[in-house]
């Protein structure tokens, strides 16, 4: 499980164009440019990348309603996802979608889902294909704290545990699901304790660290692909903004959260790629700059994009 | 009377309710200290924490508690986020709460009111912008409701409390900030009943929800075109008012339906069938019109998202159209 | 050509889609061994062991999972066991599969079906006897089928699995057993077409699914009064083939519209409501009629339960009233 | 957990009664008799029996598709019973029910359940209520193993962990949900094991002894009304007849049948009272004796009511 340096490199740039993509599209937000709502996944960025960094690249992701962060991670297109967030007909949806149904069939991802826990079992059956087919492929399955308590949590689990699927379930535990904390809406401390009732190996790690996620999850998904079935990994994470635009966050205290900022997984990574490799600080700050380049070209080419043509309303709808 | 916004005047008729029945509670994801998500219970929480049971994201497991709660003698009012997510808990409401009276040969009643927002026009996409109302009609055992006012949130929010069946209560979003004449004593407003909401001789138009402020608007402008419409607020899907709709369509001889919903087996249809089948039809000079959503989901781009669904001016024109001016 | 049952034809073309498509494969309860409840699969398991996923009775999950495989190529066939089960995975369906091509512009899409029996006759009581295509028709993005023949089944499969949307598949319990002729050779019933059954000039008689056999047969009755009914088996909702509604009612000038489901908002409401707003309406010569199920729940008592909906001679007796014979 | 010996007769009785009245359905429904489906208890009388005999008589039950035998163990009217399996104006549900909707309210039975798992919720629900109103009632969740694998099992027993509700989830494992083993349904051997999901006690029971399953049912009954919360017991068992009327069984062989039948809870606790209670082979006889006029009495009763008048057709649609 040696990380290539090209490959470290790689996973701090996504960290890095997670969190200033989720910064510039707050900032958009603020000035009212971006229509509906949007779930930004500042804090959140190395259990997104630490498990991607795990996949090849036709493997399939599954994402969320927090899901700039997976998409970025599995590898979008940055012009694209800005386009679509300000409805644009050169987004990765044509501008039908916006944030909460961003999907980018080129990498893999079978996208974002306005319904908690709606991944789920779309995931589960995409592996049940991959499975059918012989693939060779692995799903990750993305999803929060608050949708482990849903339904299809359990019935995808189940036969995900039954039929030895190649998926491997991440719960990004954020500690609330919108307003609820983990103690008022989850009878167990541990969701990865779930994992028992499926005959699956549950896993917990620390989420703001890319390594540990990384390794966890590139071990599950070797598991899956050679065939021996489905894993169950919790990552304890933080979300720093509010759930979605115009959260007041009067569910949880200042202290809080300013406790969880300084287990910025960002820095956490630069540490460690400080203490334990040979890369600068200087090309740290390089890849910084070079992101931060990409979102303004992002944005530029989103705000000069077209809208979608009011007659093409009915495109879509059927293949 | 006072002037007070929908989201008010229905946190009123909760509260209110809460005061009245011991054996009235909530139910919901995020409505305790949060609120709920657009705000309806805000700052009830103090005051009524016993009242408010905040939930994990289970929408089925929710319903499913609620029915049974309602069987042994509780009322409870169930907050669904957005009403797009009735999917999840539809078994418990379409074959349980609506069917368990009927089942049982009239020994149990499922008394509860489900609450949800419901529409387009707020950039939520597809999965959080639809309207439901017809789907529920169509079941036997429900009552539908989708009050457009103020005044009619409050007091069928309370007649829906009341009543000992269960109540689909649809809120439209982008009614809960608009503001209306409310009454300080309490007061209900019967399920089942059409209110003309705005008296015209020239053609009837027919609304629900937010199409009933937009129709109003419209009717205001149809004024300059020497056209005198007549605004009916349905309010009640199931049961619905045949006759308040059916008098009103003989004094005009037109009819225009107007649905927020997509067009194709939507309310609309049944209202108008109804119509057909009725003595009306007689009266009728001209076909019934019906102007509802695009056949589409609705999608994220606001102009496509505008244009999805009837606007006041696409209920001016097509009113103009019928009158060729 | 061969007689076969309306169950036969269908097994044959699952597994002549087996057969042809490498990705058609299927999912539901008790289909491997036990051959499913109504023994659709019956006889299958040894020969398409690896096609038949024997699930769990997770109803959501597995249409979930079946969303999921559709989306990246393969072609699942879904037997949800009784059609009211839909309620349970009504969100794969509504806002998953129906919204996934849309909501990603055109990016992905959900070739997928979901078979189901429907209908009341068999004693099942409310919580299984239910019809739901008109629920699903109101939802843009599925497309909904109810054939009534051996014939019709066997060809509306094969052109759902070969079609790249997710398509709704009711097949009327009653039918199962019903005997019609079959063709050798591959074909299929295009969707979205209607046909006229039985051609006549006196008037038109929309039906679809278990109506159709008993349109058939009220028309054959009706001879004997003067009157040559022509026979409209509707077949799909969604699309509607509004072509061919809208001549026969042209040709007939009057419309009897029979459902098998209970009346309000049922799917009647629409395809009246289509003929209302179409050329249609200058030649009719009575007003269009409905026959439809009464809105109640589906009794287990068995007088009951037939008088819940329409028979033929229910049918025969509103068209003689139509024409005062 | 001392049982008297008018308890233990009752305890007798009511399995004899499940018994009989079960194999006279099966008898009507061969004749054509009968409309619709059965699902029938046969074989499993033990379990219904030894949880309802550790009720009060106020407190609650929910049952399922297969529920004649909860039915008659809370106490219903044999008459009613079988005046509903005919359709009649006399029958609990008046006709309108049938097998799967039966509901007596006048024993704290909420009912039947034609879909599987669909009294999970309302159980759950009917014990936030006592939580609430403060009632001190205690309800029984009645389910299969294959009733397990749905959503809302998870949903509900999530809620009834969190919130300690006062409710006994019983799952009576009869090995298969329809033609499906639990082999190839359920991840885990034991479905017990998912009680650690949602912080709550999970117990095995042996559901041909009703001796061991009234203490266990006991145990957590009374562990709810002491308001420390939901216990999950999981009670094995075994169907003897087919899932439903024309099932031919090709899923099991006779031989696993036979294995069963002679553990047949009836002949066990007669046994169990021979050897431990001065209940004598005549006493018992003589329940059998009076079950059987009981049940004549009320087919009787049934074939001789009125069926309900299709007048009536749309009565009761609405309270
Ligand atoms: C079925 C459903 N219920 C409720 C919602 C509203 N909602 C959106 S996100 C959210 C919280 C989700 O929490 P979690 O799964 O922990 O994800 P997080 O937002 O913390 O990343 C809720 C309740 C929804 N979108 N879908
Ligand atoms: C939601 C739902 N899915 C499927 C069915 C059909 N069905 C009825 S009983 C049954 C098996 C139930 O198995 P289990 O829960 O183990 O109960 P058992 O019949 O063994 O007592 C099935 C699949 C149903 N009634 N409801
Ligand atoms: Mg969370
Ligand atoms: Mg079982």
């Amino acid at each position: 499980m040696e990380l290539s340096k090209e490959k470290l490199l790689w996973m701090y740039q996504k960290m890095v164009e997670i969190r200033q993509f989720e910064l510039k599209v707050d900032e958009l937000f603020k000035k009212n440019m971006i229509w509906g709502t949007c779930h930004l996944y500042v804090g959140e960025e190395a259990t997104a990348v630490g498990a991607c960094a795990a996949l090849n690249p036709d493997d399939y992701i599954t994402s969320t309603h927090r899901g700039h962060g997976h998409t970025i991670a599995k590898g979008a297109d940055l012009k694209k996802m800005m386009a679509e967030l300000l409805g644009k007909e050169t987004g990765y949806c044509k501008g039908r979608g916006g944030s909460m149904h961003i999907v980018d069939v080129s990498t893999g991802n079978l996208g974002a889902n306005g319904i908690v826990a709606g991944g789920i079992p779309i995931a589960t059956g995409a592996a049940l294909a991959s499975k059918l087919k012989k693939d060779n492929k692995v799903t990750i399955c993305f999803f929060g704290d608050g949708a482990a308590n849903e339904g299809v949590f359990h019935e995808s689990l189940n036969m995900a545990g039954l039929w030895k699927l190649p998926v491997v379930y991440i719960c990004e535990n954020n500690l609330y699901g919108m307003s609820n904390p983990v103690s008022k809406s989850t009878a167990v401390k541990d969701i990865a304790q779930r994992a028992e009732s499926y005959n699956m190996p549950g896993v917990i790690v620390d989420g703001n660290d890319i390594v540990e996620v990384y390794k966890a999850v590139k071990e599950a998904v070797d598991r899956a692909r050679r065939g021996e079935g489905a894993t169950l990994i919790e990552s304890k994470t933080y979300r720093w903004l509010g759930h979605s635009k115009s959260d007041p966050r009067v569910y949880r205290t200042r202290e809080e959260e300013e406790e969880w900022k300084k287990k910025d997984p960002i820095k956490r990574f630069e540490k460690y790629l400080e203490e334990t490799t040979d890369i600068t600080k200087d090309e740290l700050e390089e890849i910084n700059k070079k992101v931060e380049q990409e979102i303004e070209e992002a944005y530029q080419f989103a705000i000069n994009s077209p809208d979608p043509r009011v007659e093409d309303l009915a495109k879509y709808v059927y293949a | 009377m006072t002037e007070k916004l929908y989201i008010d005047a229905l946190a009123e008729a909760i509260r209110e309710e809460f005061d009245r029945d011991p054996n009235v509670f909530m139910m919901g994801e995020d409505i305790g200290i949060y609120g709920g998500a657009f705000g309806v219970t805000k700052g009830m929480y103090e005051k009524y924490k016993d009242k408010l049971i905040e939930t994990p994201i289970s929408e089925a497991g929710i319903v499913g508690a609620a029915v049974g709660a309602a069987l042994v003698g509780m009322r409870p009012i169930v907050e669904i986020m957005f009403s797009d997510f009735l999917t999840l808990p539809m078994e418990w409401i379409v074959n349980q709460a609506a069917k368990l009276r009927y089942m049982t040969g009239g020994q149990l009643k499922v008394p509860m009111v489900i609450r949800t927002p419901m529409g387009s026009g707020t950039g939520a996409a597809a999965q959080h912008s639809q309207s439901f109302p017809a789907i529920f009609a169509h079941i036997p055992g429900l009552k539908v409701v989708m009050p457009a006012t103020p005044y009619d949130v409050k007091g069928l929010l309370k007649a829906a409390v009341r009543d000992d069946n269960p109540v689909l209560f649809f809120e439209h979003k982008l009614l809960y900030w608009t503001k209306g004449e409310v009454p300080e004593e309490d007061y209900i407003v019967p399920i089942g009943k059409a209110e003309i909401k705005r008296e015209g001789k020239d053609i009837t138009i027919i609304a629900g929800s937010i199409t009933v402020p937009r129709s109003l608007e419209a009717a205001e402008e149809l004024k300059t075109y020497g056209i005198d419409a007549e605004v009916i607020d349905i309010k009640s899907l199931s049961p619905l008012d045949e006759e308040t709709i059916v008098k009103s369509v003989i004094k005009t001889g037109k009819i225009l339906i107007v649905e927020d919903d997509n067009k194709n087996y939507g309310w609309g249809a049944e209202v108008l069938s109804k119509l057909v089948e009725s003595e009306a039809f007689d009266y009728l000079d001209y076909p019934i019109q019906r102007l509802a959503g695009k056949n589409v989901p609705i999608p994220y781009n606001p102009q496509l998202e505008r244009a999805a669904v009837p606007q006041t001016e696409d209920i001016v024109q097509k009113v103009r159209s019928i009158f060729d001016k």
